[in-house]
């Protein structure tokens, strides 16, 4: 067993029929998804604080088939050597298991969704009230399947709440695929691959302000105000069930 | 990365208020670029871009590829960005690789469109040479030799001059007999074919300073900002990527705010550009 | 050349060439040294006793430079004075620095020089302005005084045993630097002269040129004036939100002195870049001459400016080779 | 603290921590005597344990396992791979154990723990040597091609006994994995082949109509105990890891063989009757577990 042959997985020349066979579907105007859901429904999501107890606080997040779980450790010493600060510091990672995709994958770290996730929880958190201090947040995505991000984020901030981390407000975040003329809200990784642009917002809906933005494809003006309204929306409704799940371990 | 005192930090919020920054600009002006065209010569095509302190070079290489089998009508296009330890001594060793990667990532988000290559400012389909076999490969490579700010669209500008200066070799094929064959493919020496460079977009960002945004800010300015929006915008006007940068919540409709800001500002940039680059081919021509 | 690269339209670019064979003219002319690289035999006639200075060195009976600069002889002496040298500190000299460290009893200070420099809390005035033994209450409050990354002006004392670089500021007049901003430029660009601190009072603004390259354009302050500005500044720092902007506006510097600190950054800016030797005059005669042909600041870096610029230093040494000869 | 009287019950608590946190020897010690533990346990009782299987969706065989707070996540995918000449007929398998940073505060990013590569090695010596997968049963066409099994482990909260865990996920899994029905295609390559692709399979034979179950020979379970003086503690949490530092690890299988026993040095030496003391307690763990895996298992089929 030290050197593995090469392997493949039977299920790739399948996989890559349904995708074409897929792109050929949503290029028509009316389709319907694979899960049933309208074009503006978000999917059943299923949040849970306090999955690991090694952590300062954690939580679990199930948003269809995508499973991600997130720790949240410190404040603490930082290992880095760091100059003098009045304000703490937040170090994110994100990875994701070998087994979270269809195809078996390397299991590796995922750099940009590290600093996508730094970056979209960096506004909300109080970074003055750790000084000198780091706090980590480490997500594992156990299952991808699809708007992985969008649900790291969300999941990230809850973890943080539970962990007693001084927040201005909760993130949420949504994203949206465009195909054509249709916006579709929080895409399956299906519908991920063969979309013609996308959007996602991360928000603190209390206080309506967005803390991290990306774009891609081909967009106009009226398109992003609209796309923008609809993710902006579903953050607000995501918030409620990530309030009323912390709600509930209080009481 | 330079701190700056209380009284500096200061006195930056205070000019970017008063509508006249360090420089003497106003908010939403850029700083005085310039373009050169053809610097590496065994590249395809290449530029070096000047903006302020500023200063990139992009190299464009093509070779021929297989392209991928989830899309056999397309080429494939690369985006790496090099942070050199010359622009900042804190680049040596791996300390770059973070924002390198950052680059990258953002970059390719305003280059090369949503999944199915809508809205890619450049063409994938024009990269194929023959369907489900051979295609070109390329390889855009961006070195950061002197960093004094807005690096991001400093970059993009100089892939936007790179791509317009890059020559792809015209190749014959030669089919093979039967269809499982590889292709032969005979690349000339001679003959190349211009990109065609009317979609590609160039990338405006909007650094947030106290209440207001300035264009092309310093480094200094950076390190001021509470947030950024980085905006790719085509010669239409269609916004075709979007980052936002740094932590800070934004309002919603001050993002919509900055992104109308930034096609206006996008349009004079692009003519400028093509100034430049009409300038500079004449240079290169003497 | 020059590394200020510009768009330059045909005519410019004719101009500068010919303003720059000018430069070159003149400058030979002057001449009466040679320069010389790196391993360029040094003519010294075989005098005997010939003592090799800095930027020199031995090789088979002859001397050799080991620096690229300008020979210079002071009667025996033979020494090369480099062209593009860091900046070497001398006691005496006024220099700008800025706070990258606070240890025990000092502050470390970058000063664009090979070695970090040291200013002790007791080669400081304290704010009260009492002399006095520094307490261990003083040293506890030293981040009051100034904290990292403050730019603060000082005196060079003199390199003490371990030779480490030791500062002092002794005087009103040296201290934090405040509403204004700092330029870098090379230090050999930065002459020595009897006066460092100038007040340009019709502009309202004070220029420091640091014998080390940096140079500070602010706001004139009265000399005092610092410690009240101190304590009005120090209290929105404590309370971080949104509110200290709006606080702060008020207190900003004026939007007409703001354009001359600009004009002014900027005439240093494009000096620096030509490479032309930085003095008050030059700097203010160049700040005017945009003013008076009625250039936008933000043009004082365009193409052509800098032209001018490069044709109006051209008369001037003309001029000034008329007087002397 | 200050007040002894009237807050006495809350300040003994508060003392009862801080000497918990000051001097954890002496505080377990005190507990021994009364043959119990700070966790209410007594020393030779487990803890609490659950199995769930299939929780991922897109592997061929999962189960996620809790032991008290220490939870285990493990996965199989099948992959195909041309056999090696030297056992045409035979599939392999490969067996990671992964400690991401989630799982505890002392495993940073970038750095992988070093236990987790002894973990991994030492299920696989464990998984190979007791032969409870018949590797022959991997096997898709003689010399052409055969499964390539990856299990992967991934630790999700690590509160003591990592390999107990790792290893009981690791059986439940494999009891779990469903092994998807695969043909030939025209290259020769092997193709997955569902139900609802009816035309696929009119067109291509089945290679493997049944075998969709790995039949598993004697599952192999194992026990974690510390020595301390003469104190034998089953299944240890973190905190008890941490404080005394001499374990016996004795791996048997369901029909109760010894499979492997491992003690790696610590302070505490083992004689004879503590080793069989051990052994006495895993045998009855055994039977525990494999009376909890076929409960999870027979209410998968009810499903």
């Amino acid at each position: 067993m030290a050197t593995n042959p090469a392997t493949y997985s039977p299920s790739q020349s399948l996989e890559r029929r349904q995708q074409q066979q897929r792109r050929k579907i949503f290029l028509q105007a009316d389709w319907t998804r694979t899960d049933g859901r309208s074009f503006h429904q978000c999917r059943p999501a299923f949040m849970r604080t306090g999955a690991s107890n090694a952590a300062s606080g954690s939580a679990y997040a199930e948003f269809g088939g995508t499973k991600v779980i997130v720790s949240v450790f410190g404040p603490r010493e930082s290992k880095k050597a760091m100059m003098y600060s009045d304000t703490g510091r937040l170090n994110c990672n994100v990875s994701y298991t070998t087994f979270s995709t269809p195809t078996r994958g390397q299991g590796s770290d995922h750099k940009e969704y590290s600093s996508m996730l730094h970056k979209a929880l960096e506004g909300a958190i109080i970074l003055e009230t750790f000084p000198k201090t780091t706090v980590d947040v480490f997500a594992l995505v156990l299952e991808s399947g699809g708007s992985d991000l969008p649900v790291i984020i969300s999941c990230a901030s809850l973890a943080l709440a539970d962990a007693g981390i001084m927040m201005y407000d909760l993130v949420s975040s949504v994203s949206v695929s465009c195909f054509g003329n249709n916006l579709v809200i929080d895409p399956t990784a299906e519908e991920e691959a063969c979309q013609d642009g996308s959007l996602m917002i991360a928000c603190m809906p209390a206080r309506y302000e967005v803390t991290q933005l990306t774009l891609t494809g081909e967009w106009s003006t009226a398109k992003i105000n609209e796309a923008m309204e609809l993710c902006l929306d579903a953050c607000l409704k995501l918030a409620n069930i990530m309030r009323s799940c912390l709600k509930e371990i209080a009481s | 990365m330079v701190g700056l005192s209380t009284g500096e930090k200061h006195f930056i919020h205070g000019g970017i208020a008063q509508d006249l920054r360090s420089d003497g600009r106003k908010r939403l002006h850029f700083r005085p670029i310039s373009v050169e065209t053809g610097v590496i010569p065994q590249a395809n095509g290449s530029a070096r871009v000047r903006l302020g302190a500023t200063d990139v070079i992009v190299s464009i290489k093509a070779e021929l590829g297989k392209p991928n089998s989830f899309q056999p009508d397309k080429g494939k296009v690369a985006i790496f960005i090099d942070c050199s330890p010359t622009a900042a001594p804190e680049f040596e060793g791996r300390g770059g690789e973070e924002l390198s990667s950052e680059l990258s990532v953002a970059l390719e988000r305003c280059f090369l469109g949503g999944k199915t290559g809508t809205g890619a400012g450049i063409d994938l389909s024009s990269l194929i040479v023959v369907e489900g076999k051979v295609c070109w490969d390329l390889y855009i490579d961006g070195l950061v030799i002197s960093s004094d700010g807005n690096l991001l669209d400093a970059l993009a500008a100089a892939i936007k001059v790179a791509l317009s200066n890059t020559g792809i070799p015209k190749v014959n094929v030669d089919l093979g007999a039967s269809p499982d064959d590889q292709p032969e493919v005979d690349v000339s020496d001679e003959e190349f074919l211009q990109f065609d460079t009317s979609g590609v977009p160039v990338v405006v960002t909007l650094t947030k300073v106290g209440r207001h945004y300035i264009v092309d800010a310093t480094l200094e300015e950076e390190s001021q900002m509470s947030s950024a929006v980085s905006v790719s915008v085509n010669r239409h006007g269609h916004i075709c990527g979007l980052t936002k940068r740094g932590g800070a919540g934004l309002d919603p409709s001050v993002i919509l705010d900055m992104i109308s800001v930034a096609k206006h500002v996008s349009q004079n940039l692009i003519s400028v550009l093509d100034s430049e680059i009409a300038a500079a081919e004449a240079n290169a021509d003497e | 050349m020059r590394d200020l690269q510009l768009s330059l339209n045909q005519t410019q670019r004719v101009r500068l060439q010919a303003a720059l064979q000018q430069l070159q003219d003149l400058a030979s002319q002057a001449a009466g040294s040679s320069s010389v690289t790196i391993a360029d035999t040094i003519p010294v006639n075989n005098e005997d006793g010939i003592l090799k200075g800095h930027g020199t060195s031995e090789l088979d009976g002859q001397v050799v430079a080991t620096l690229c600069g300008v020979v210079e002889r002071v009667n025996k002496l033979v020494y090369v004075r480099a062209l593009r040298a860091r900046y070497k500190p001398e006691v005496g000299d006024i220099i700008v620095g800025r706070v990258i460290e606070i240890a025990p009893k000092r502050w470390r200070l970058e000063i664009n020089f090979s070695q970090d420099a040291v200013l002790m809390l007791s080669s400081m005035n304290l704010p009260d302005g009492i002399q006095r033994r520094r307490t261990a209450v003083d040293e506890l409050n030293m981040r009051t005084i100034f904290e990292e990354n403050d730019v603060v002006c000082a005196e060079v004392r003199g390199f003490q045993h371990d030779g480490s670089l030791h500062l002092q500021a002794r005087s009103q007049k040296y201290g934090k630097l405040e509403r204004g901003q700092l330029l870098t430029v090379p230090a050999y660009l930065v002459k020595r002269r009897k006066q460092h601190f100038h007040h340009l009072e019709q502009y309202c603004v004070d220029l420091i040129l640091g014998c080390n390259g940096f140079i500070w354009v602010g706001e004139h302050l009265e000399t005092g004036e610092n410690n009240m500005l101190e304590d009005r500044e120090k209290r929105p720092e404590t309370s971080k939100s949104n509110m200290i902007h709006e606080e702060q506006e008020q207190t900003f510097t004026p939007l007409e002195v703001r354009q001359h600190i600009c004009r002014i950054a900027n005439a240093v800016r494009l000096l620096a870049a030509l490479g032309f030797i930085l003095t008050v005059e030059s700097i203010v005669d160049t700040a005017e001459a945009s003013a008076s042909s009625n250039i936008e600041i933000k043009d004082m870096l365009g193409p052509e400016f800098y032209v001018q610029t490069v044709e109006r230093e051209v008369q001037r040494r003309i001029l000034l080779s008329r007087k002397r000869v | 603290m200050e007040s002894s009287e009237g807050t006495g019950g809350l300040s003994g608590e508060i003392e009862v921590e801080a000497y918990r946190r000051l001097f954890p020897l002496p505080f377990y010690e005190r507990h021994l005597l009364e043959s119990v533990r700070p966790d209410a346990r007594p020393l030779n009782r487990a803890r609490d344990t659950t199995i769930a299987l299939g929780p991922v969706a897109s592997a061929d065989g999962s189960a996620l396992v809790k032991i008290g707070d220490t939870t285990m996540l493990a996965a199989i995918k099948l992959e195909v791979m041309t056999p090696s000449t030297d056992a045409p007929d035979e599939g392999s398998l490969a067996i990671e154990f992964q400690m991401p940073p989630i799982c505890s505060p002392s495993v940073r990013p970038g750095r992988p723990a070093e236990v987790a590569s002894v973990i991994s090695k030492q299920l696989s010596d464990v998984m190979m040597s007791s032969e409870m997968i018949n590797l022959k049963e991997l096997s898709l066409i003689s010399g052409k091609a055969a499964w390539m099994a990856y299990l992967d482990i991934y630790c999700l909260s690590a509160d003591g006994c990592l390999f107990d865990a790792a290893l009981l996920s690791a059986i439940a899994a494999f009891s779990h994995l469903q092994i998807p029905l695969v043909s030939v295609n025209d290259d020769g390559r092997v193709i997955a082949v569902f139900g609802e692709l009816p035309e696929a399979k009119l067109k291509l034979e089945l290679v493997n109509k049944e075998k969709r179950k790995l039949s598993l020979g004697s599952k192999p379970f194992s026990l974690t105990c510390i020595l301390h003086e003469e104190y034998i503690l089953a299944d240890p949490n973190a905190e008890e890891e941490s404080i005394m530092d001499t374990f016996v690890t004795v791996v048997l299988d369901s029909l109760g063989q010894l499979v492997s026993i491992y003690k790696p040095g610590g302070a505490a030496l083992a004689n004879m009757s503590t080793i069989k003391a051990c052994i006495a307690l895993t045998k009855s763990r055994v039977k525990e577990l494999n009376n909890i895996l076929s409960e999870s298992l027979s209410e998968m089929e009810v499903d």
